[in-house]
């Protein structure tokens, strides 16, 4: 068994330095690297791209990075429910790359996986397809797109081992597992390290080989955004 | 003249036995309230879940459990989970059977606008482009005019694209509208609406046959 | 919860035709659809063009429609083991193109995600690349291939229940989903059919929307091509 | 002159704390046995496990449970399956730190043939043809002649090719060889080896610079 076990995230993020390009796992505060983010803002490294689904809200998640403009670009599907982060964009502060959803977590995949390039009918004959190669596959137009290029991954996981094999949970798991390995550097933080052994070989959603470092976070606050509940009857 | 519940409840009758659907924000998320019970129908939401139930019971609550509007919900037995990319293997893959969005703008060749107004705050288009690239079968839901009282149903979008002749079916507060190779087909009148009333709400080419009938709702 | 439970095989294989093309999950023997196999046997069907890694042995697997000469064409990566298969190959009355096993993998990927084609490294050079456009990326040249077509899929798992919603075990899993989902109609059979319910949304390898029927197997032989062992010390 | 498990015995040399590795049938699954045992490595099959681990018993043979080469297999704790595209994704992805497979030619130029004979019975590439485009680290085990005496180091391939410019070093009964610009570098000489022996069992042009030391195995 591989060791990808470090102590905790000052380790995890060893490495990480001002003008990289970062992809972080979640789907609005959902599965979001919450202590690696933390770090972040710690480590108040500048000029980051940062490729995430959604940047967060004004007080958590990316949004704590908006708040320090540790962010110059970010590479996202949606990014409302965030006032600071409309003030940089409108202000011309921060770049924006507003990309369709599916199109985001398959350039993810494709970088895991090594495949250069892929098509697809995403933003066909809207403005995202613009300067793009198109083409016509049994009549259908298909837009090029390629694998993002990233330095350091941070992936939110519920359960992993020393060997790096992660488990996610419910909905949190959206891009965490498609980001695995795409970047250079993969960190795994997960809310409990097991014993290497206790996953089962069958039930593990990303094999340790993705990532290179693991961590288990020191906490998590896993904010709800839209808590919407029904009356009981 | 409908309103949003009575927009959605059209759309129900849409929604067929065995099909997979995917519902926008806004007035699509309301169909699922009007579905006949009768039939079997499961909920996909693009940040991967398949299988969504109703909003949970106060204090039960999961923050890992949330559809694509970031809203807390529950699962229906034979639900499962899946991540991102396998989630736009559903959509992409033309695996979901159904689409539900709003729109901002639609023409007559079925062209969409629904993310972006120059100018203003742009969110993004989170996985609209990706449905409506994708899915065979789109029902766009919408009121027929904006607040100033403009038409939203035109000859060609004024508004940056979310995607190209994709739009097979308009149901707003006035009609329900086919797109077809010549234009806007007329098919149904919102009740007490006139035919008058629905060609003056509509910019682009309304194609009206013979008798329309009222929405049986 | 959308059904998609049917009585038994021959329900499951109701519109197979002569001449259709088919995809068969499996790696060796390991894993395959041996419900389904059976009853093409049965319904003696000709003409097939089969997607497969592996064209079984003489004795089972795809093996036993080779015997009835029911194939018309093979799209494999490894057909060795097979004395009929080579039989039939050198004297010309079975079509057989021999791709990559990854490019295997991904065309069905490629065609259960709706990607018309995608770029890979595999067999750039080689005569698999012969007539096929090829592209360089970052220093690196690529072969355009295309997802695959076919009528029907032949998946096997482990468990599954009558939302067709599907988990695979050990390396039985291998090319099984993929292929969920990569044919107009996709026919699982499982050794378990359990509950609605029972299967851990967490833990289901793949979603029930990709499959269209859905069957416990009568039998699973199970047989494994090279018994390897070591002896206790 | 080395056999076939002095091959595998060198080659486990180049294997390093913390590969992963994933190895092709014949001499190749040999080096598992010689890898040091203060380090760890994980080996990988592409039919989808991660994590291998000795045959197992008599009577404790699982038919799902396989490696590529169809035989029966164990796992190691912290082991993972995993469906074929995932596993492709692990090598055309460069996660697998390093490929050892056989060969029946390889060029001065890293082309390496190993799957057709024309004329004959050609079983197929399985995997190997998405593992030598994608590797950035590739050894082949091979014997450094044929049975017929001809050597299988060669200018060209006269062999369909499996992969172009992609073998960085080969290990033979007589020799380990580097793959550089220039063509096959000598590295090392098999046990009571000379250089002449391998001048003379190499077609391909063979760079001798200083002393060539004796292998330590």
């Amino acid at each position: 068994m591989i060791n990808k076990k470090v102590a905790g995230v000052t380790e995890a993020l060893q490495g990480v330095k001002d003008n990289m390009t970062f992809m972080f796992g979640g789907f609005g505060l959902s599965g979001i690297p919450e202590n690696a983010i933390a770090e972040l803002v710690k480590l108040n490294v500048k000029g980051l791209t940062c490729v995430s689904n959604n940047a967060g809200v004004d007080d958590f998640g990316l949004g704590l990075l908006l708040q320090q403009k540790q962010i110059k670009k970010m590479i996202s599907s949606y990014v409302g429910e965030n006032d600071e982060f409309e003030r940089q964009m409108l202000s011309g502060e921060l770049e924006v790359e507003l990309i369709p959803q599916g199109t985001l977590a398959e350039r993810a995949r494709a970088a895991q996986a090594g495949f250069p390039a892929f098509y697809t009918p995403a933003g066909y004959g809207t403005e995202v397809a613009e300067g793009k190669e198109t083409r016509e596959f049994n009549g259908k137009m298909y837009v090029l797109e390629h694998a993002f290029d990233a330095d350091f991954g941070f992936i939110k996981a519920w359960k992993g081992d020393a060997a790096g094999n992660l488990i996610f949970k419910g909905t949190a798991r959206n891009f965490n597992p498609n980001m695995c390995g795409a970047a250079k550097i993969t960190v795994a933080e997960v809310e409990e390290l097991v014993p290497v052994g206790e996953l089962d070989p069958n039930e593990i959603h990303i094999p340790g080989i993705f990532v290179q470092r693991i961590f288990q976070g020191a906490h998590y606050e896993k904010r709800i955004e839209q808590r919407t509940v029904r009356q009981r009857s | 003249m409908l309103d949003k519940n009575g927009i959605a409840k059209r759309i129900a009758k849409e929604v067929k036995d065995g099909y997979y659907v995917n519902l926008g924000i806004g007035i699509p998320t309301l169909v699922a309230n009007f579905v006949r019970e009768d039939i079997e129908v499961e909920f996909q939401s693009e940040n991967g879940v398949l299988g969504m139930g109703p909003f949970p019971f106060e204090g039960e609550e999961d923050a890992d459990v949330i559809n694509a509007g970031k809203q807390t919900i529950t699962t229906l037995p034979g639900a499962s989970f899946f991540d991102s990319a396998m989630s736009f293997s559903m959509i992409r893959g033309q695996h979901v059977d159904l689409t539900i969005l709003g729109a901002m703008e639609v023409a007559e060749n079925g062209d969409i606008a629904n993310w972006k107004i120059p100018g203003k705050m742009v969110k993004g288009m989170g996985g609209a482009m990706d449905l409506v690239a994708s899915a065979e079968n789109i029902i766009v839901a919408m009121m027929h005019t904006n607040r100033a009282g403009a038409s939203k149903l035109l000859k060609t979008c004024s508004l940056p694209l979310t995607g190209v002749g994709c739009v097979k079916k308009v149901v707003t507060n006035l009609a329900v509208i086919e797109v077809t190779e010549k234009g806007f087909k007329l098919l149904e009148r919102a009740p007490g609406v006139s035919v008058d009333t629905i060609k003056e709400a509509t910019e682009g080419h309304l194609i009206v046959e013979g008798d329309i009938p009222e929405m049986n709702l």
